[in-house]
């Protein structure tokens, strides 16, 4: 029987090797699994590579993984927050994280490649800027592109909505955002939803991301 | 100086978003646009976030805060949007679907050079966000920026100094003086009302030349 | 105001022009959009490149524009039917017709590409087959990948379910198929669907191709 | 010659499949599998039109036309089934999501070159569908064919004399005589009762060895 319930957010995040890359789902705080970003704080990996949106804020629990140098790099594109966040900006400043600037369009599919099993793709964005500074360029029908190469998480933290015991999920509004191309792109895939509900409640036509990506589920009641 | 409010900038936008137009607001100033935009036209509003079909911001008690549009700003969704995943939200951003894409701007080119991510004198850990897929993607890409800087330098000149986010992607200037055309360098299509060719070009650090029909630029309640 | 829906199929595929590239949706009989192809027939464009996963089978329309030498070029993965296709047949050993025979997943992928503004991609399919004759092979990180370059449709004729007038989707079951991914990328997109509903009707999170696709809407009943 | 029925092929494989694999049918052989897996197993078919969770044949009556799989027959969806795209349905084949893809096959060769898609007298218009993403992508390939063409040519050889769909893919190899390991050469982990392992090598065109476990390939009703 295929069940990808796990009982408590322990559970979840059982495992996480130090020096992990970690997808972590979210646009600003809409779609961001801050609860399993507590827990990964409690479990302990060190060293991660976190792949997401934005960089945290305020003090929230992507700024408590930094401040707790538990963070040797951030990929990402806008490390800013309204709420500001002085933590990263000190770090960045002394070196003692390193920052991969990609646009946001770029990172997702980056993401999507990585779990499309594509060796690379050309992309307009950012070719003639500073940030294809060293990378391929070239020149299909007269426009210039930058080759870009996927991104593999060895861990996806996701925000969802629902999910049934297959981890098929479904996401709430504008909280799906990284949360679907993060999940196929995880070597492990771990969800966090409101609510588990029973095989064949999820209309087929309506699941946004198919159980087959999602290793792990908890149920959260927010 | 003479010329429109940041507010009025936002409405003159908007007054020229053709009915059934497909637009993305960027960060910032572009996000006040909507309001302003005459009744009787249906403009979809998409932000980068994967959303399509923007609405207004959410009556209080209504908020929801998940629904929140590219300057994480609380929104609702009209009768008839939609919502994607990232992937498909720069999908339809890159692959040229938009048919504008409203952009703050640090500088503009003669060329239309796009610089509106990173400032030199910014030690802060740079962000780049949407701004670059937007500039490539879009049909085309209108700026609302103030003319000249806090202390009087220009923003629009032959060669931005600050990092491009693309390269001869602007199509039009909105500023507080002027409404600019990019097409075979710079066209002045509105001059604001009190301010004659010379003065603006004083302030502007490429060489305009007015459009044959130039108009005043005015607000009009 | 935005209304993409037209009165009749002749108004639904006026004016595609001799020597167009159309996109056709469907895999086999599911989700192809027959009634439009009827309508192509009447309306008499020639010259034309088909892009689509079969090539018609027995006497349904494809193979009717096939007989009525209407069609230049076919861009396919698999150009059988278990209906036979003799007409087909013939025109390839006759070199009446061209054939580009492209893995289905790639073709799928190059169509992607097309719409996301994407210069080209690198996969593992086809590496080292004949089908990767004449094309760029690069290894990355030890593996064999092909360069593929997108396509991008003239028209696309899709068959879907349910549309509003914004030209918003949902499609039926396993006839989704080849059916968003082609919508979002033709220039011209033509859209047969049995029912158009009120705007709002379509639930946001349910809407699989968002309008900003579709140019026009025609609905059938069926 | 002794052996299993296709039937059996089919019904072989099936014992094979292991709880919770997400598993994709090709066209042919394969579609006849499912039936056969033990019911105490839950096993997720895919078909490469965009079906996740692929169930039965309709009962009478309740087919829908446009419900069908890889190969076209009609078919339901299970509990928990989900239903995408074809971009997204080849993302999870190419990105290395199926534990397991059933695929016929014309030949294979003894390092796992598979070649199912063109055979050289062929003289139609060649069609490859799904196969060599399929190939390349599932974790595993496992090939169900005859052992030998109908005039009793091997099928399994040193090198395909076909056209490839994909190098170096096939782990592991369903014959009406036995049951054939891809790994580091061929290895024999069943040969069909009454057969022994000489007269097996004599209708194979690659060099086989045994395992040291070896067993009877049977059919159990």
């Amino acid at each position: 029987m295929i069940d990808k319930r796990v009982a408590c957010i322990e559970d979840a995040v059982r495992g996480i090797a130090d020096g992990s890359t970690v997808l972590i789902s979210g646009f600003g705080d809409s779609g961001t699994p801050f609860e399993l970003l507590e827990a990964v704080l409690d479990q302990g990996a060190r060293d991660l590579e976190i792949v997401l949106n934005n960089a945290g804020g305020g003090d929230d629990a992507i700024v408590r993984l930094l401040a707790a140098d538990r963070v040797r790099k951030v990929v990402c594109s806008y490390p800013r927050s309204s709420l500001g966040n002085p933590v990263f900006d000190r770090l960045y400043a002394e070196r003692k994280v390193e920052l991969e600037l990609v646009p946001q369009g770029t990172l997702a599919e980056r993401i999507r490649a990585g779990s499309a099993g594509l060796g690379g793709f050309y992309t307009p964005t950012a070719a003639g800027t500073r940030l294809a500074d060293g990378k391929e360029q070239r020149v299909f029908e007269g426009r210039t592109y930058v080759l870009e190469r996927p991104i593999v998480g060895d861990v996806a933290l996701v925000k969802a909505y629902r999910a049934d015991r297959w981890g098929n999920l479904v996401y709430h509004s504008a909280a799906r955002n990284f949360g679907p191309v993060m999940a196929a792109c995880g070597r492990l895939t771990i969800v966090q939803v409101k609510e588990i509900v029973a095989l064949g409640t999820l209309d087929p036509e309506h699941v946004v991301t198919p159980g087959i990506y999602v290793d792990r589920v908890v149920e959260l009641g927010i | 100086m003479t010329g429109l409010s940041r507010e009025q900038i936002s409405w003159r936008v908007a007054q020229d978003l053709p009915d059934g137009a497909y637009v993305n607001l960027g960060i910032g100033l572009p996000t006040s646009v909507p309001p302003f935009v005459p009744p009787d036209r249906e403009v979809v509003f998409q932000s980068e976030n994967g959303l399509l079909g923007v609405g207004p911001a959410p009556a209080p008690g209504t908020e929801d805060p998940e629904l929140v549009n590219a300057s994480k700003q609380l929104v609702t969704l009209l009768p008839g949007a939609s919502i994607c995943s990232h992937s498909d939200s720069f999908l339809m951003i890159r692959g040229g679907h938009l048919d504008i894409a409203l952009l703050g701007a640090y500088q503009v080119s003669a060329q239309g050079d796009l610089a509106n991510w990173l400032t030199e004198g910014d030690n802060k850990a740079p962000g780049v966000g949407g701004a670059m897929d937007l500039a490539v993607g879009a049909k085309q890409i209108w700026t609302l920026m103030e003319h000249t800087t806090k202390s009087g330098e220009p923003r629009i000149l032959e060669r931005c100094s600050y990092a491009l986010t693309a390269p001869r992607c602007v199509t039009r200037i909105y500023t507080n003086l002027a409404v600019i055309e990019v097409a075979d360098g710079l066209q002045v299509r509105e001059i604001a009302e009190g301010l004659d060719f010379a003065a603006l070009q004083r302030v502007t650090g490429a060489k305009l030349r007015p459009a044959p029909d130039c108009r005043p630029l005015r607000f009009v309640a």
